[in-house]
This record gives structure tokens, C-alpha cells and sequence, in this order.
């Protein structure tokens, strides 16, 4: 129902973005593609791609009306018209095979299965820590301000490194992608399940109280069941920043296998289109996840009675 | 077998095409070596995995290493397959540049992560700033792609001879609009992707034996890709897990390879070395390395293995 | 001292200071009281005048600061551990993810009580407060008076010789009140429980209690005590006698006097 | 190996010292608040030292934290370079713009219910892009001096934002609009004196996600180009020179500039919301 | 019509049905009700019987989807446009990031009265709830009952000739409770205000009002109108006299009556 209901709207903003987006096209390429007319032999004003270098793009697309067409078919735009971007992506997952290297599929494969491990862990070890600082006092108080400090240093920049030092360890392969995504997934499940695990108020701790509940009782009936729609909102968060996470591990991880690399040596070879259609299909993947869970959730949260 | 596990300082392409025509043609394997190829990329260090324990052998350019080796990681070149330097500067024509003289003032896009250490020198030897300014060149950390260029964000910008400069022409971009220094010119070229072990390893005859086979296939790989550069360059694309390759740029790659390593049997030319260290320790106020290395280099395993 | 004379509460001289972030507050000042076995106590007094705090010593939920209080003859930790209460909190606070049978079920669980067992309870407690055919339901698709019932039979469940109740009806409307009423005094007639129970309302006060505990705020302290000459037999409409309306002036006036501290 | 028992049984030591800490009589004056976090922190670098020494971990694999803290006082000119470079202009910059016009974007996307509707899950979408992939482009269209990283950090940050503040303008229960309806107020009048105030908790949410997203992204945006000075410039640049000491006081700086910004705003959002359940108790 | 005479609220075959998830929840049917000028008007009617509702429509705060409503002539949006109103919610609904006195002037700041009339108004009402003193604290530092003198004083702040309140004294004690009825008395009998009052309490509806509409629920209909033959000047002892039993009774036998549907 609440798909359907908002399925105009998301339409009319989507069409908008396209419509911008095609519009946008004109003045990113017109540069490139008066550059590339101007060498196929055509007149083009003013002449000399130095002439036009600091000339404005929308300036030299009204002066050369007759290109504006081949801003749309660059090779190598700097910005694609989504089309490209549309046509790449079926070329790259309807039209091959799903083994070939050349496959977003199998791409997209590589990254979902590390995400997927590192997500994993990165969930237990959330929900452990959180575990231990909701009924530790002293883990309360000594990790939790560490635990927002590590997310300060940029694991982003020196996931190159963890990578080699991984390695020198003789840990290859999957794992190390899986570390470094489970390091940026674990925090929002810590601090989603320590809130989550503290909602039971003072009137519903008390009352398990006068039962003279244990620890062990009060956890499993109480605590765990009142954290769930908290974890679920931080496991949402969690995937997706797990996807992020392998992606950065892929780019340095050499062999190029996965979206990260896909995107690395699109990048080298200055193939735009071959990264945008990674992005999209990235995002597409985190997409997926996001509704996963929450269908997950939903069907979890009503057998609980969590939910109607 | 033994294990070998090379290091590459790239991704698969042609530029390590040796290597994987002696795997996959079985030289290897008739050395009794069971060899594993780890390709690199942007952010990875190869003496930083050589050091690790994650690789035996690692390809590395000698600047590169030598800094490695102040820095208080003896890595030692055992072979040095690349003759000539495929470095270059590649800029706009139009821009009016002719000669090193016309850098002042330019912005200038250079590979760093240790790469940048042969434009150092270069540009000390010159006695131009490369602190930007009217008289400096602002230089750019560029990415390991050639669209600073294209974008015109740089004057100019470095390329491989084998690699990004075709980039640039496969970009629409005629010859005749560029202009390009190769350093091999300007009398500063320094060794290029010569192969690596630590210091330590080379005091175990066992580790040494291996070597020997090793480079001994290496080589017979690197020669046989010199007379079949389409064959090899199939190799590299079967072997190149990003699937990103294309079969045009890795034979126009294997051809421009071919070039450089034709020279070198795989023993490294004691005369190159020493150009590499004088343009090195030519680095200006801030040279590369501050002393003559000793023992960076050793003949010993080529001696043995191509004897 | 013989079993059945002896009181099942004894607080004496219980002092109460919390100690928060703006300085201590006094709760609690000197409160002496003696409960039997079989009582209905009431507590009546202003807003943050100790009722809940009181409640919550005998429970051995708050750790008086002075004086001494005695449940059973055991300390109120000992007792709670012995498994001597019945707690009804004013809200109702099910578990909105489980059933109110398994809600009703959950002292139950945690006591260790056999699964035949615990059905057998659950049904029981269920019917007592006329809810039996909701066992299946969730919290939410009960209405509020329902919900109370609820966490009453949750109470009842377990055989706790001691009923302790927090406002349990504030937040139901009146004729669902005097329902819930008539059906309390029923269950207290039936099961002979000694029970407390902190309330606003004067009427509610007087119609079901034994005893009635007036208290003044700031140090909290018992201003009055007032026995109730009421049968134990009580129809509704006894609230209309001038007996009530007699008892209710003097709880009123006791109230009143209290609040002219402010 | 003595090194590394030594390190054990100092995390034993000192984790048994702050379990007393924690539960001890004093545990909530501010002292023991600060210290047994900070106990904990140096537990960690202690143990790291002698990991390093005991394991005789090379250089250019991990420093030893002596070693890192030396370089860090001895480079402090070219940390600050970069840290003005970043930070202040990348970083903060973007952080400013993105987190201004994700608001301004918020206030237009809560008057339209059609934009809400149908903006947010594209939003959603679109934060879903991971910005190693972004990054390039960005790189591409604005150059590579810092406008380039503001303009990563802004792609970043606007999504949080704008869906933080989204949330928070409709914070408000019915009865506190209700009461705004009887009053007869406007649109505007409601904004400003109900449901900016109101909001105001989720947006500094936004804004703290936010301060941790600006500082990784104006880092990571510097890995695809930028001119030779930065944070990330330099931690690249290290790795490949073996400089792992640099590597990590620049990470060391990261960590701290990170901290205290994240600790700046969290001061502000005090002084803003002192009246939220969250800040009082 | 005369002025004088003319009905201040009329409500004619007044119908809302709201459309919910579940189907269709028929609120209020043909609710028929005139109230006039300087009339106390209580609702009293078990849980969800739609007094809330009522109340809304005649503020303009919900539209009905049947018959008509009138308020001085006007539709309710108009009156509240033209700001006829003054609300008081059952929760007191402070702003809590304003101070009481902040809290007070918000209607008069977005009604543009002067600074000086905002301080002015501030402080009387101030001193008519008895919270004089308390201008610079926050909500959360005061007491329930304070708080909801507090909400009391903001909607008593701008004269609307119109009061609606939505069970005000709900959350407080009993002798509070008492005391604010005293003065919403003396108040209405100053003022001259048209108050519509909803409660669940039979004293405190007998008590305050001049009439008194009992309603049932689902769907909601008025099932009875009293009028109060108390005179206006009204001591609350007057609550222990025969008339007074006499009207309760009425409510009480009007409320079991909607109750029996259940
Ligand atoms: N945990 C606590 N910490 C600090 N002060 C407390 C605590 N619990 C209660 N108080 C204070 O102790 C006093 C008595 O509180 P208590 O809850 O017992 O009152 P009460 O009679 O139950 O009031 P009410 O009728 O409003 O429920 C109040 O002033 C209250 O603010
Ligand atoms: N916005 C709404 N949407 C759907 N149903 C509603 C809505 N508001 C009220 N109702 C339903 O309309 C009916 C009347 O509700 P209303 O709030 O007017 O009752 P009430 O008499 O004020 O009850 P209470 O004494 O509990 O406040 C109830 O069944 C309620 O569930
Ligand atoms: C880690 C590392 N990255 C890049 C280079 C320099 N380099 C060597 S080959 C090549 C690409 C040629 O197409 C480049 C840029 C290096 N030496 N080490
Ligand atoms: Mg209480
Ligand atoms: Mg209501």
C-alpha cells in the first residue's frame, strides 16, 4: 500500500533528475565534443581548444548549437547521458554471461559476498560490545568514547595498508575485504543496540525485579526482545556502510576483481561510463540490502508482535 | 615446488606480461616453481609487502627502492628486465612548451606514492622550484589517469610510453598536438621495473637457488613475449581478473613493452645503475637518497642463472 | 509473637533521602505503620508526597536510609527474593511482544514453574479478570482498562501472599473503575491477600479499604490513619451512605491539611 | 615474548583498576569520568608499544607509538599545512555548504509532502553511492585543490542532513501543532517558533554523523588527485615512501581534529537542546 | 437574531467518521448541541465516545463530514482564524525548550500583541493560575499540576471568548484538582467565557457546569443533556448536597445506560 501510494511522487523526482541531468550534459561534454568535431574536420568558433579553455560552457554550446547532439555520445564524457549509462549496464549484465569477468553480476557477486561476511561480523561484534557495555559498567564508561573515536580515522585512507599488513600475516583473500567492512559496519550496531538494549524503562526493569529475575532472565525476556526495532533501524544503516567498506577494500586489493575494482580501473583507463554504471549498480546492490531488512524486520517484528 | 610469490606494482597488464607468459607457458612449472602473481595498484606498496612477508620477489622502480632501502629495508635488485625508461612528460602543444625552460609556471601533473622521485631530480638538475608561483611549477598529484590532461586542469602530465600516452590518443587527441619529454632523453631516466628481494633471504642458498630458477623463467618468459607480443598480450587479458582490459590497448602495450626490455638479458647494467643513483643524489635540497647505496644490487643470481 | 497476629508489615521510623544532581530530596520522614495479614491499605496524599517511595520499600525495590521495615519478618530483599510479592505498576506494562498470555506467563517462566502449570495459572488469572478468550491477543488490540485487568492477572499468577498496587486504575474512566473496584474487593474477600494500594481518588480510597494512610509531602510523613468502619461486604451504591461520606470528609480534611504546607 | 606477557598482564592490571574505578563510591564525579576512559586509551597505546618492540613489528609496517609521537613533533609545520588544507579548507568548507543547503533543502521538502515523498527514497538511493566512486568524478569536474574535497564532503553530508532535519521538522506530536492550528498561526510562524526549535535534536544528530563524514571524506577525495599538500596527499604519498611514522601522526591528526570537532558540536547541541530529555539526564 | 440570544456553538445532525487503516471509525453521529453565551458546558461519556472529537470540530480543528457546525455564526475555521479560541489539551503540552513565561506570551508573540502587552498579560495571568515566580523556569522543573496551570495561563493569556479544554485536570490529585475547579469558577464567573469542558470525572462535571452532555460511544451520539439547576455561586461543599447526589446520580445511570452497549 505505502509502495504504492508513494510511487508518484518517487516518478515525477526521477523524471526531474533525468531531465537535469540530460540538460547538465550539454555544458559538462559541449568542451570535449567541440574538441573532438573540431579535429573530425568541422568548423567550429572559436577555433583552438587553448582559445576555449576558460570560455563558459554554456556560452560555447549557444555558439555551437550544431554539436550539442554529440555531447551525448561521447566515448569518454564527462558526464553520461543516462542512456549510456543504461545501455553499459545491460551490456555488462544481460548480455554476459554471469562467470565472465567482464560481468557486473559477477562483480557485483565478489563485493555482496564480502559485504555479506563482513557485515556479519561486524554485526556480532556490535551487538557483543553493546552487550558488554549496557552490563558493564566500566566497559560503559572506557569504550564507548573510544568506540566514536575509531570512527574518526579515515580506515578509508589506510585500508591499503591494513590490507598489506593483513597479508603479511597470511590473511588473503575475503577476509581482509570482510575486516574492513565489518570496521564501519560494527559502530552503528553498538550504538543502535546499546540505546536499544536500554529502552526497557525503570518500571519494567523493576517489575522483573519482583520476580527476583537474573541477569540472564532479564536479557533474554526483556532487553533483547525491546532492542529489536533499534537493531534493525542500525542493521539498515550497517549494510549499507558494509558495502562502502568492501568497495574501499577492493580498490588496493589488486586483482581488480569486485565493484571496487571495477570502479579503480575505470578510473585508470579515464572510462567514466564503466563507473557509473559501477556506482549504479552499487547502489542498486545497497538498495537491495536496505530492503532485505526491512523485509526481515517486518516479518520478524510481526511474528514478535512487535509490530501489526 | 617450491612457492614463489611475486609482487607486481600494478594492475595485470601487459607491462608484466613476462611473468605471465613464464606461468602460463609452464616455465615456471619446469623450474619446479609454483608461482603466485599478486597483482598491485594505486595504494599499495610493494617493499611494504616484501617487508610483510607477503611476497618473496616484488617488482619496484629503483628510486623507489633505493629510498626503501634509506628508509631501512634492504631490498636488493637480483634482475633488471627493463632496459630503457618508459617515463615521459606528455603536454598540450598549444600551450606553447618546447623545452624543459618553458615548465616555469606551468601546473604539471606527477605520479607520487615514490614515483615522483625521477621529476625531483629532474627539475633540481633543471633549478626550477617546484613550489608553484610565477618561476615554479605547481605541481599536481595526479591520479593514475591521463583526464588532468585532457580536462586541460594540467599542462602536462606524466605517461608510460606503452600506457597512458596512448590513453591520450585513444582520447581523440592526434600526436601532433602534444608535445612529450621522455626522461630517457633529458639524461635522467632511472631503472624501471627491475626485481626486488630482501637482503636477509639472499643468505639462504635455498632462497637463492629459487631465485635463480626464477629469474631464469622469468626471463624466458619476458623474451617469448618479445616474439609473440599478440599471444602474450592474450595471456595478460586471460589473467587480468578485473575484465576490464581491452585487447586493442594490451597489444599496443605488448608492442611498446617489447621496446624496453629489449636490451636486457635481465642483468642489470652496472652503468645504469649508476646513472640512477647520480640523478638521484642530484635531487636538489631535498635529494632522494643522500648517499652512494651499497649493496643494492647483486649480479650473483643473474651470474648463476643465465650462465 | 504467634504467626497470625503478628504484622505482615512493619515499617519503623523509615527514612527515605534520594540523593540527586540538585541536592538530597527527603521522601520519606519517620514513617511508622503496621500491617496485618488480610489488610487493604490504602495510601492517599499530594503529588510526590512518598506513596510510590513507600510502596517501593516494602518491595525492596528502594533501600530505606534510616529506620527499619520488615516483611514477613524478613528483610523487604529477602522477602522479594522469597518471592513474596504481587506488583501492579500504574501503567499496565505488558510486553508489546507477547501475547497477554504469555504475558501473564512471564512470572511464571522466570519462577520456573512446570508448562502445565503455567497454563493452568494463566486460564485461572485469565478468567478471574474476565478476560479469558484474549489470551492470544496482543497488548495493543486491548483497550486500556483491558491492559489493566492484564497486568492485575499478571500479578495474580503466582501465589504472592503480598499485593502491592500503584494507582493501578488513574488512567481508566470511572465506570470501568468502579468496575475493576467491585471486582478487587471480590478477589480480596476470596484469596484473604493483604494488600497495598496508592490511589487519588478519596472515593476509591474509602470504598475499598480497610485502613487508609493519609500523607502530607516534603519530608513525606503519615498524617493520618483511618480505620474504616465499613462491612466488608460493599455494594457500590454504598458510597452514598453517610457512613462513606463521612469517612471521605475526614480523609479530605486530612488531605487538606497536608497540601496548606505548600 | 616478554614484552608481550608484560603487555597482558598490564591490560589485566588495568582493566581490573577501572572496573573498581567504574564501580567504586566515586564513579560519577568527573575525575573518574575522564579518567577511566583516558586509562583505557593509554592501556591500548602501552600495549601497542610493546607489541611492536616485543614482536619487533618492522617500521614500515606499524611504528611504535613513541616513534609516531616523535615524528608528530617534529613535522608539526607540515601537519599543520595539511591540516589547514583538509580540514579547514576541504573539510570544513564542505561541511558548511553541505550541511546549509541540505537544511535549506529540508525546509523546502517538509512545506511539499509531494517532494518528501518522493525525494527522500532517492535520497536514500543516492547516499547509498559509495564516494570511493564519487570521489573521481568529482575530482574530475572541480579540479583538484580543495574545492574538488569540499565538494566530496558535500555529497556526503547532504544526505544525512537533509533526512535528519526531515525527520526532526515532523518531530512535533499533534497536540503541539494542534495548538499552533488554534492559534491561527502561518506556516512560518509554526516553523519558527514550533518546529525548528522541536527539530532541533535530530539535526545535530545530522550534524555529529556529519562532522566524522566530512573528515574521511575530504581525506579520501585527496587519493584521487590533489595538489601536494593534504592530509590524504600525505598519507598516500608516505605509504609509498615507507614513511609509515608520517603515515600515522597525519592519522593521529585525523583522529584528533575528528574527535574534537565531533566534541565542538556536541557542545553546541548542549547549549541548543538543554531542555531534551537526552541532555538532562 | 439577536446577539444576546443567538447560540454562541450550534451543532446540527453533526457526523465524523474517520477512515483508518482498519475501516471506517464512525465517531460521531447526529450529534445535535447549542450552546450559548456564558454557558459551562461538560462532556462526560466512557473512553473514545468521541468527547475529544467534539471538542476538535467546534475548534476547527477536525471538519465533519456530516450536518453543520457554527461557531459565533462563523464556520470553526473562521473563528479560528479569527482566533475565538483558547485550548487546553489534556496534557499540559509545555514547549519544553521555553520558559513558563515564554511558554505563556507564545500565542500573544504570533498574535502581535507588543512587547510590553506580552509582559503585561504574562504576569496577570501569571498571578491568576498562582504561579507568579515561576516565569523563568522550564517546564520540566515543574510539577504536573504546575505545568498544567501553566497551559491553563496560555490559553487564559488572549482573550478568546470561547474556552475548550480536554480533560485539564486528568493527570492531578484530587485535592489540587479541587482547588483549580474553585478557580475556573471564580474565573468563568468574572469572565463571562463560554467554556466547553470535557471530563471523566461525575463530581467534577456536576460541579463546574450548567450543563452537562452525557454521550455514548460508537458511534458517538449525545444521549443526554442535564441542566444544572445549581446556583452559580457554588462552595464545594456544595457537593455533599441532595441536589447535587441527585444530578451525579442522573450522570452516573446516563453513563452505565452507553456502557451496557459494550
Ligand atoms: N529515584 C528518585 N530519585 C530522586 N528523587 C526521587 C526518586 N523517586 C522519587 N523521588 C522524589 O521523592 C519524592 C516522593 O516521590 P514519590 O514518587 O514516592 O511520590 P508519590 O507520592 O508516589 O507521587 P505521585 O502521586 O505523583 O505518584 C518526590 O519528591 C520525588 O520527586
Ligand atoms: N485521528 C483519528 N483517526 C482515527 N480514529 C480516531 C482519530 N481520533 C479519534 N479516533 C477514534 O474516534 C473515536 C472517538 O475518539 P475521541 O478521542 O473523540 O474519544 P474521547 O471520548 O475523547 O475518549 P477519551 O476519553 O479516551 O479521550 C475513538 O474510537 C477513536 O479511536
Ligand atoms: C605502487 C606503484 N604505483 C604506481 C607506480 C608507477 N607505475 C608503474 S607502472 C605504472 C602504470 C603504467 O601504466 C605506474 C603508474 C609504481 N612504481 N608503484
Ligand atoms: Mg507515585
Ligand atoms: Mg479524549
Amino acid at each position: 500500500m505505502a509502495h504504492v501510494r508513494t510511487a508518484g511522487p518517487v516518478l515525477v523526482v526521477v523524471a526531474a533528475i533525468f531531465a537535469i541531468w540530460y540538460v547538465a550534459v550539454i555544458p559538462m561534454n559541449i568542451k570535449d565534443a567541440i574538441t573532438q568535431a573540431e579535429r573530425a574536420g568541422a568548423t567550429v568558433s572559436p577555433e583552438g581548444a587553448q582559445a576555449r579553455r576558460d570560455m563558459s560552457a554554456i556560452g560555447l554550446a549557444v555558439r555551437n548549437t550544431a554539436v550539442i547532439p554529440a555531447t551525448y555520445a561521447l566515448d569518454r564524457p564527462r558526464l553520461p547521458a543516462p542512456h549510456q549509462i543504461a545501455a553499459e549496464l545491460w551490456d555488462t549484465t544481460i548480455d554476459k554471461k554471469i562467470t565472465s569477468k567482464r560481468s557486473l553480476v559477477f562483480h557485483g557477486w565478489v563485493t555482496l559476498s564480502a559485504t555479506l561476511l563482513g557485515f556479519a561480523i561486524g554485526t556480532a561484534a556490535g551487538i557483543l560490545l553493546a552487550v558488554g557495555i549496557v552490563h558493564s559498567r566500566a566497559m560503559d564508561m572506557s569504550v564507548m568514547p573510544w568506540a566514536i573515536a575509531s570512527q574518526t580515522i579515515p580506515i578509508l585512507a589506510i585500508a591499503p595498508m591494513v590490507i598489506v599488513v593483513l597479508n603479511s600475516i597470511g590473511v588473503q583473500g575475503l577476509i581482509p575485504k570482510a575486516i574492513i567492512s565489518a570496521y564501519l559496519s560494527f559502530f552503528p550496531v553498538v550504538v543502535g543496540m546499546v540505546k536499544g538494549l536500554r529502552t526497557p524503562d525503570a518500571m519494567q526493569m523493576d517489575l522483573l525485579r519482583t520476580y527476583n529475575a537474573n541477569r540472564n532472565q532479564t536479557f533474554w525476556r526483556l532487553r533483547l526482545p525491546a532492542s529489536l526495532p533499534f537493531l534493525f533501524a542500525s542493521l539498515k544503516i550497517a549494510v549499507a556502510a558494509a558495502l562502502v567498506g568492501t568497495i574501499v577494500a577492493e580498490l588496493p586489493a589488486g586483482g581488480g576483481r569486485g565493484l571496487g575494482g571495477r570502479m579503480l580501473t575505470g578510473s585508470y583507463y579515464g572510462q567514466m561510463i564503466q563507473i557509473w554504471s559501477a556506482l549504479v549498480m552499487a547502489a542498486l546492490l545497497a538498495a537491495g540490502l536496505v530492503f532485505l531488512i526491512s523485509l526481515i524486520e517486518r516479518i520478524s517484528l510481526r511474528r514478535l508482535g512487535l509490530a501489526s | 615446488a617450491d612457492e614463489v610469490t611475486l609482487q607486481l606494482q600494478w594492475v595485470t597488464q601487459a607491462q608484466f606480461a613476462g611473468y605471465y607468459v613464464a606461468l602460463d607457458k609452464g616455465f615456471y612449472e619446469e623450474e619446479n616453481l609454483d608461482v603466485t602473481i599478486q597483482a598491485g595498484g594505486p595504494d599499495i606498496a610493494p617493499p611494504q609487502v616484501l617487508a610483510g612477508g607477503g611476497a618473496d620477489v616484488m617488482l619496484n622502480w629503483m628510486p623507489s627502492a633505493l629510498a626503501a632501502r634509506e628508509k631501512g629495508l634492504p631490498v636488493v635488485n637480483i634482475a633488471q628486465p627493463f632496459k630503457t625508461s618508459g617515463l615521459m612528460l606528455t603536454c598540450w602543444k598549444d600551450t606553447g612548451i618546447t623545452s624543459p625552460e618553458d615548465f616555469k609556471g606551468r601546473t604539471i601533473g606527477v605520479w607520487f606514492f615514490g614515483n615522483e622521485y625521477p621529476f625531483l631530480s629532474w627539475m633540481a638538475q633543471e633549478g626550477i622550484s617546484t613550489d608553484g608561483g610565477e618561476d615554479g611549477i605547481t605541481v599536481l598529484k595526479q591520479g593514475f589517469n591521463v583526464d588532468p590532461l585532457l580536462q586541460r586542469q594540467a599542462d602536462c602530465i606524466s605517461t608510460m610510453t606503452y600506457n597512458e600516452y596512448w590513453q591520450v590518443i585513444d582520447a581523440g587527441v592526434s600526436e601532433d598536438e602534444l608535445v612529450t619529454f621522455k626522461y630517457e632523453d633529458q639524461g635522467v631516466a632511472t631503472l624501471e621495473d627491475g626485481m626486488y628481494v630482501l637482503e636477509e633471504n639472499l643468505e639462504d642458498p635455498e632462497f637463492k637457488d629459487k631465485m635463480v630458477r626464477f629469474v631464469r623463467a622469468s626471463m624466458k618468459g619476458w623474451k617469448y613475449a618479445e616474439e609473440n607480443p599478440d599471444e602474450a598480450a592474450e595471456i595478460v587479458l586471460e589473467n587480468d581478473e578485473s575484465g576490464a582490459q581491452t585487447e586493442q590497448h594490451q597489444k599496443r602495450m605488448m608492442g611498446e613493452i617489447a621496446k624496453l626490455t629489449a636490451g636486457s638479458n635481465g642483468a642489470l647494467d652496472e652503468a645504469d645503475f649508476k646513472r640512477t643513483v647520480e640523478t638521484l643524489l642530484a635531487g636538489g635540497s631535498d635529494p632522494v637518497i643522500t648517499k652512494e647505496p651499497e649493496g643494492a644490487w647483486t649480479s650473483e643470481i643473474t651470474d648463476a642463472a643465465l650462465n | 509473637m504467634s504467626e497470625a497476629n503478628s504484622p505482615v508489615i512493619r515499617a519503623h521510623a523509615l527514612d527515605l533521602t534520594f540523593q540527586t544532581a540538585d541536592g538530597p530530596v527527603h521522601a520519606l520522614k519517620d514513617v511508622n505503620l503496621e500491617i496485618a495479614k488480610g489488610e487493604f491499605v490504602s495510601f492517599i496524599g499530594p503529588s510526590g508526597c512518598g506513596k510510590t517511595t513507600f510502596l517501593r520499600c516494602v518491595a525492596g525495590l528502594e533501600q530505606p536510609t534510616g529506620g527499619t521495615i520488615s516483611v514477613n519478618g524478613m528483610t523487604p530483599d529477602e522477602a522479594r527474593q522469597a518471592r513474596a510479592y504481587g506488583y501492579v505498576f500504574q501503567a499496565a506494562g505488558l510486553y508489546p511482544w507477547r501475547t497477554i498470555g504469555r504475558n501473564i506467563s512471564l512470572p511464571l517462566e522466570i519462577m520456573g514453574y512446570s508448562k502445565a502449570d503455567q497454563k493452568d495459572r494463566v486460564s485461572r488469572v485469565l478468567d478471574l479478570v474476565e478476560l479469558s478468550g484474549f489470551e492470544r491477543k496482543y497488548p495493543w488490540q486491548l483497550s486500556g482498562g483491558m491492559q489493566q485487568r492484564a497486568s492485575i492477572a499478571r500479578a495474580l499468577a503466582f501465589d504472592a501472599d503480598i499485593l502491592l498496587m500503584d494507582e493501578p486504575f488513574g488512567a481508566l474512566d470511572e465506570i470501568v473503575r468502579d468496575h475493576l473496584n467491585e471486582q478487587l474487593l471480590a478477589l480480596w474477600a476470596r484469596t484473604e491477600k493483604t494488600i497495598g494500594f496508592v490511589t487519588h481518588s478519596i472515593p476509591e480510597a474509602v470504598y475499598l479499604s480497610t485502613k487508609i494512610v493519609v500523607m502530607s509531602p516534603r519530608p513525606g510523613r503519615i498524617t493520618d490513619v483511618i480505620d474504616s468502619p465499613l462491612p466488608k461486604e460493599r455494594p457500590l451504591d454504598i458510597r452514598d451512605s453517610p457512613e462513606f461520606i463521612e469517612i471521605a470528609h475526614r480523609v479530605r480534611d486530612g488531605l487538606r491539611a497536608g497540601h496548606a504546607d505548600d | 615474548m616478554i614484552y608481550v606477557t608484560l603487555a597482558f598482564l598490564l591490560w589485566a592490571a588495568a582493566w581490573a583498576l577501572n572496573v573498581r574505578l567504574a564501580n567504586g563510591p566515586h564513579a560519577e564525579t568527573r575525575t573518574i569520568r575522564l579518567a577511566v576512559p583516558v586509562l583505557f586509551g593509554l592501556t591500548l597505546l602501552i600495549m601497542w608499544e610493546l607489541i611492536v618492540r616485543g614482536l619487533n613489528v618492522p617500521l614500515v609496517i606499524l611504528p611504535a607509538p613513541t616513534q609516531i609521537a616523535a615524528t608528530f613533533a617534529e613535522q608539526t609545520d607540515i601537519l599543520w599545512r595539511d591540516f589547514v588544507q583538509t580540514f579547514i579548507k576541504g573539510a570544513l568548507s564542505g561541511y558548511f555548504i553541505g550541511c546549509g543547503a541540505a537544511f535549506l533543502t529540508a525546509l523546502l521538502v517538509d512545506r511539499f509532502d509531494f517532494l518528501r515523498q518522493g525525494l527522500l527514497p532517492v535520497g536514500n538511493f543516492v547516499a547509498a553511492l559509495p564516494i570511493v566512486g564519487t570521489a573521481p568524478i568529482l575530482v574530475m569536474w572541480f579540479g583538484f585543490d580543495w574545492q574538488s574535497k569540499a565538494a566530496v564532503v558535500v555529497v556526503m553530508v547532504f544526505f544525512p542532513m537533509l533526512i535528519n532535519t526531515v525527520t526532526g521538522l515532523r518531530e512535533t506530536s499533534a497536540m503541539q501543532r494542534d495548538l499552533m492550528h488554534t492559534y491561527g498561526a502561518s506556516p512560518w510562524q509554526s516553523l519558527l517558533k514550533l518546529r525548528l526549535p522541536a527539530a532541533m535534536p535530530f539535526i545535530f544528530n545530522g550534524l555529529k554523523i556529519s562532522t566524522t563524514l566530512a573528515l574521511i571524506g575530504a581525506i579520501v577525495a585527496e587519493f584521487f588527485g590533489s595538489p601536494i599538500v593534504g592530509m590524504g596527499f600525505r598519507i598516500s604519498t608516505s605509504v609509498g615512501q615507507l614513511a609509515l611514522d608520517m603515515v600515522w601522526a597525519e592519522i593521529t591528526v585525523a583522529a584528533l581534529a575528528g574527535s574534537l570537532f565531533y566534541g565542538a558540536v556536541a557542545l553546541i547541541e548542549k547549549a541548543v537542546t538543554f531542555w531534551h530529555p537526552s541532555q538532562r539526564a
